[in-house]
């Protein structure tokens, strides 16, 4: 295309400040990425057991104490809350990003994918529960 | 969402044709160069029917109220692409918004978001068709046919893979709804990778190759955050968001296999 | 349009961060119900489920071991990815600080994990 | 002014434009060509083409089945020779545009699928879903980013025509977004700036359809041919005129009117059989749907609506599925625009003027009288519509004659040599003044809104789809009256960047001299012929006086004189038009003459 005059051209440039806070998707959507700060924390939570872990059986202890708290607790239901809100998120926002799944010559819906993660966790929670009640018992 | 929930309301309350004439305040953002030094909002008091889109809102206060309102529109039935604007900060074709789902609160009505505004409603829309011409949004034949051997064939099901992509109108309304491009306009987009996705689904088209270094390049797809909102306000069903996202997948593969696979061993990657 | 056609290395991180997203939304909720509720309060799993002894036995194996390792790790990841790209999303773009922090962290917490759970392995 | 050099000049960018810059392309690289265009190329008004485009695929057809359609379907008016070198290129431009990407829709086996479509014969409309011309423009704009001798200039609106020793040699523009002039060089112009609907009260047009180039055609002394016959598309929506295309019908819609009936069957079209029968019923020609309608208007049997009478197009038989994968825009336009579930509820319908046939006058070549001036798609009179046009025609007629508009302003270009750039550019000069003394003056008193409603109302008062001699002598009075009244009018803005109110008041300039000029053909053509019907003492087809084409000249603040052009006839002499069982019994009538 031909390059354009500037003529008395003046195009204004709108500053994207804030521009999460002016709609409601947005918003939802920096929540959702915040979800990544209680995924850090429990990871280091994990990593903090790991090193105590290693380091011997009072140092263990001492970590396992921790985690009776009712602060801990308190902690981590929160942490369960923000897990659950992660996964939903997740799976939400799957169907934009497999490709088209077709099932008998139809293609997947997208609630159906989302049904479909959700299913998944639904499944591997309860794998792993009795994979740890298993080995506990 | 707020806007299907409502179109849905729509479709039920809305009385078939108009009854007595309502008026509604409509906001518009103006944006004269010549005279103004940044957008201002300037109020218009809009006799309505109900079965009035708000382009013809805008319509009657060009031709009734302000002569010097501009606002791009043509063919008033969503699918010429011209007259998307932000109506209450929500990116939509003012040819199928309707006043009387805003009244009698009234609407907001600015010119696309992230683009440039060269004046009132109207975008800077350069960056956008650059973009195209540079995606090769053609058929590179996988194999050349001349026309007396007639069509190629191409079964339901092979349309079907790249149709959706291909419906694309070109309203730029999932660029206004994308944050990552209103943040860093040198990202591709998702209405481009749509239509760049296209080609490369097409039975017919041997380019993908071609057309892929844009797609792992540095203002390529990895631009996108997966926010979603392209896809939820695009007017015509095509999901660019899933056209992005699709190819995050196929370039991620590209960038390790390409080690693994000499060049060329990979061109239908895409596929 | 001046095309920047460098080819980006994000894949490798965003393969990390997409790894880690579908961990911890697979496994998250029910890892945090375990080891943070459930056993501390006693329900449903013994509350000697996290002993000592369990742990270090579980730990021994290197699938226990390199389990633990891979979820503390990629959830960092996932996240740090994450953060990084809200970082840019509130306006603070791509700066080396951010990225050192972002991606350092995870890192740096992938190396001290892994020698922990060699430690423990051993 | 800014000089731009080019060797041919392409005004439009829409289907016939496009495609005559890329066959311009096609023929010599070495050709520099300037694609103009007021909007953005996929803007363009071919976009909201619905139904599909015509060619010749069966093999139970025929390329002379196809002429013989197209020539009736015209009632005789149509230039023989010119349609059939049309029928016979129509198959390969569709394959052309299915080999540049065009998404057709496909049988199983993965050939092309084709639809019936009224006035057709057989099945021969090529489509994709029910948004051909949406593709057929995309497919064509975007295969054009492949040709660098292609400069676009997007969103330039052309405001004159540069005519020196007897032949075009450029054309001047604004370009919208600073509101500088430009005088683009050419060796050859072709104008595509498609038609005129906007000029009528309801139309299926969008926006920008306002006759620009057969306007800056006119005004350089090149006659508007067959003007008078403006096409009413029977199924459009109250009060807007959106288009419900024809391949609504074409898939199985039915016309009823408010009894329920198929009214149709009381107007020669029947029997009434409850499968679409190809040019029958519902599948007839639009004119004589729109005439149907009007007749059923006049008998009480249309059914009241807020914006007039209506009668229903029912495709609830079709099913929701088959709806949406065939009609899908057709299902989302009813629900969302009219609240209506197409598979649950008729859709309400009136006629609408859709399609302008006449145009600027040129021969098979696409040249206009003036050397070195070409002109191809709605805005043209290349002579394949006479009368009436029949539906997917013009798609393909955009595809075929922008080709050879190409090919031909190419040769023609080759030919000739430079222009004098200063000479050229006093001329271009005087253009701008002119166009830029709408702005500056400021004793304006004339809306141009208003100016612009009165124009259309009272086109359709006087040149809708039945006309008497007075009402169209009001508007031939009327349109005089608006023309003076223009010189008065007022441009608000007086800003430079984008000043929309500006090209407003060009574009009633042009849409007011091809609205005269269509009212001035129609009230010197003393009888009734496809979509131009009389109902004061003109009523039959005289074959002996009007077997002829009108041609409008323009005649400044005169009104236009109007004069007659021969029609070529080469295989089929005039007969009788007729649809239904009445049609069918009339061509075994002529199959038996022709074998004595």
């Amino acid at each position: 295309m031909k390059p354009r005059a500037i003529g008395k051209r003046r195009p204004y440039v709108r500053p994207m400040a804030g521009w999460w806070r002016k709609n409601p998707y947005f918003v939802e959507y920096m929540i959702h990425e915040g979800s990544a700060f209680f995924v850090a924390a429990y990871a280091l939570v994990l990593l903090v057991g790991l090193l105590r872990l290693s380091q011997g059986e009072a140092a263990w202890n001492g970590w396992l104490f921790a985690l009776h708290s009712p602060l801990s607790i308190a902690g981590h239901l929160l942490l369960l809350a923000a897990m659950l809100y992660h996964a939903w998120t997740w799976f939400n926002i799957m169907p934009i990003t497999l490709p088209p799944i077709f099932v008998a010559g139809k293609r997947l819906s997208a609630s159906a994918i989302t049904a479909g993660g959700v299913a998944a966790t639904v499944l591997a929670s309860v794998i792993l529960l009795l994979v740890v009640w298993r080995l506990t018992s | 969402m707020v806007l299907p929930a409502r179109r849905q309301n729509r479709k039920e309350s809305r009385p078939a044709m108009s009854e007595i004439e309502k008026t509604i305040p409509i906001e518009v953002l103006r944006y004269r160069p010549e005279q103004d030094t940044e957008p201002v909002l300037q109020t218009f008091q809009v006799p309505f029917t109900d079965d009035m889109s708000v382009l013809q809102g805008l319509q009657y206060i060009k031709d009734y109220l302000d002569g010097s309102l501009s606002f791009r529109w043509s063919c008033r039935m969503a699918i010429c692409g011209s007259c998307g604007m932000m109506v209450n900060g929500i990116p939509s074709l003012s040819c199928k918004t309707f006043l009387s789902d805003y009244y009698p609160a009234g609407l907001r009505i600015e010119a696309l978001a992230h683009f440039p505004i060269e004046r009132d409603l109207v975008i800077v829309m350069d960056d956008f068709i650059e973009k195209l011409e540079s995606i090769k949004p053609y058929i590179i034949p996988k194999t050349p046919r001349a026309l007396s051997e007639g069509e190629y064939l191409q079964t339901p099901a092979e349309r079907d893979v790249y149709e959706q992509f291909s419906s694309c109108i070109n309203c730029m309304l999932c660029y206004a709804a994308c944050p990552q491009y209103g943040l860093n306009s040198k990202f591709v987009g998702p209405g481009i990778m749509a239509l760049l996705h296209r080609y490369n689904m097409d039975s017919r088209d041997g380019g993908a190759e071609q057309r892929m270094e844009l797609v792992h390049s540095e203002d390529g797809v990895f631009n996108c955050t997966a926010v979603g909102y392209c896809s939820e306000v695009c007017p015509k069903h095509v999901d660019p968001g899933n056209a992005v996202n699709i190819n995050k997948t196929e370039s991620a593969k590209d960038y390790f296999l390409r080690f693994v696979m000499p060049k060329g061993s990979n061109s239908g990657a895409a596929k | 349009m001046s095309a920047n056609l460098k080819r980006s290395n994000a894949p490798i991180f965003w393969l990390l961060f997409g790894a880690g997203g579908m961990l911890s939304a697979l496994l998250g909720p029910m890892l945090v119900f375990i080891t943070g509720i459930a056993i501390p309060l006693g329900l449903i799993l013994s509350p000697d489920a996290m002993s000592y002894a369990h742990m270090q036995a579980f730990a021994h194996h290197w699938l226990g071991a390199g389990f633990v390792w891979v979820i503390v790790s990629l959830f960092l990841w996932h996240a740090g990815h994450r953060i990084f790209h809200s970082l840019h999303d509130i306006g603070i773009h791509a700066g080396t600080t951010a990225k050192l922090i972002c991606y350092g962290i995870p890192l740096v917490a992938t190396i001290v994990a892994a020698r922990a759970a060699l430690v423990s392995l051993t | 002014m800014e000089v731009f050099e080019a060797d041919i000049a392409v005004v439009g960018a829409g289907g016939a434009g496009l495609r005559a810059a890329i066959a311009a392309a096609e023929t010599d690289p070495a050709l520099k060509i300037a694609l103009i265009s007021k909007v953005y190329p996929m803007r363009s008004h071919t976009v909201a083409a619905e139904g599909g485009s015509a060619g010749v695929v069966q093999a139970h057809d025929s390329l002379d089945h196809h002429f013989n359609d197209t020539v009736g379907g015209g009632d005789w008016l149509c230039e023989q020779d010119v349609v059939e070198y049309f029928v016979a290129q129509c198959t390969e431009e569709m394959v052309q545009l299915e080999h540049w990407g065009c998404p057709w829709s496909r049988k199983p086996d993965g050939h092309i699928n084709v639809r019936a479509f009224g006035g057709m014969k057989i099945e021969r409309t090529w489509f994709a879903a029910d948004k051909t011309g949406f593709h057929m423009l995309h497919t064509l704009f975007q295969t054009s980013i492949k040709y660098p001798s292609i400069q676009r200039f997007d969103e330039f609106f052309c405001v004159d025509l540069v005519v020196e020793d007897g032949r075009v040699q450029g054309v001047v523009v604004i370009e919208t977004a600073t509101g500088q002039f430009t005088l683009i060089k050419a060796k050859s112009v072709i104008i595509a700036t498609g038609g005129a609907g906007r000029v009528f009260r309801e139309n299926t047009n969008g926006g920008i359809v306002t006759g620009d180039g057969m306007a800056m055609a006119y005004r350089h002394g090149v006659p508007l041919r067959d003007m008078e016959f403006v096409q009413y598309h029977p199924t459009c929506m109250p009060g807007t005129g959106l288009l419900f295309t024809e391949a609504c019908r074409g898939e199985g819609g039915l016309l009823l009117n408010k009894d329920g009936y198929r009214y149709l069957q009381d107007y020669g079209l029947g029997p009434a059989e409850d499968k679409p029968r190809n040019k029958a019923m519902e599948l007839g020609p639009r004119d004589r749907l729109s005439q149907a309608f009007w007749y059923e208007q006049q008998k009480g049997r249309t059914i009241e609506g807020p914006h007039g009478s209506v009668v229903h197009l029912d495709l609830r038989h079709l099913g929701e599925a088959y709806l949406r994968e065939r009609l899908p825009q057709i299902y989302e336009l009813a629900e969302e625009f009219l609240g209506v579930d197409p598979a649950k509820t008729p859709i309400p319908v009136r006629p609408a003027v859709h399609y302008t046939m006449g145009g600027i006058l040129v021969d098979g070549n696409c040249a206009a009288p003036l050397a070195g001036l070409y002109a191809a798609g709605e805005c043209s009179s290349v002579g394949i519509h006479g009368a009436n046009r029949l539906g997917s025609n013009s798609l393909a007629e955009l595809c075929v004659f922008g080709k050879v508009a190409g090919i031909e302003a190419a040769k023609y270009a080759k030919s000739v040599a430079p222009g004098n750039t200063a000479s050229l550019l006093k001329q271009a000069a005087d253009a701008q003044k002119q166009a830029e003394q709408l702005v500056i003056r400021s004793d304006g008193t004339e809306r141009i809104a208003t100016l612009r409603k009165e124009m259309a109302q009272t086109m359709e008062d006087g040149c809708g789809i039945y006309r008497l001699g007075d009402s169209m002598q009001a508007t031939c009075n009327k349109i005089d009256e608006l023309k003076q009244r223009f010189k008065n009018v007022n441009v608000e803005d007086k800003s430079s960047v984008w000043n929309t109110d500006w090209l407003l008041a060009i574009e009633l300039g042009y849409q007011l001299d091809v609205a005269q000029a269509m009212a001035y053909s129609a009230i010197n053509r003393k009888e009734s012929r496809g979509a131009h019907q009389r109902l004061d003492g003109f009523e039959a087809r005289d074959d002996i006086n009007f077997l002829k084409h009108s041609q409008a000249h323009y005649a400044g603040d005169g009104m236009p004189r109007i004069d007659y052009g021969e029609v070529k006839i080469t295989k089929s002499q005039p007969g009788t038009r007729a649809y239904g069982a009445a049609g069918e019994k009339a061509e075994q009538e002529r199959k038996q003459a022709s074998h004595v």
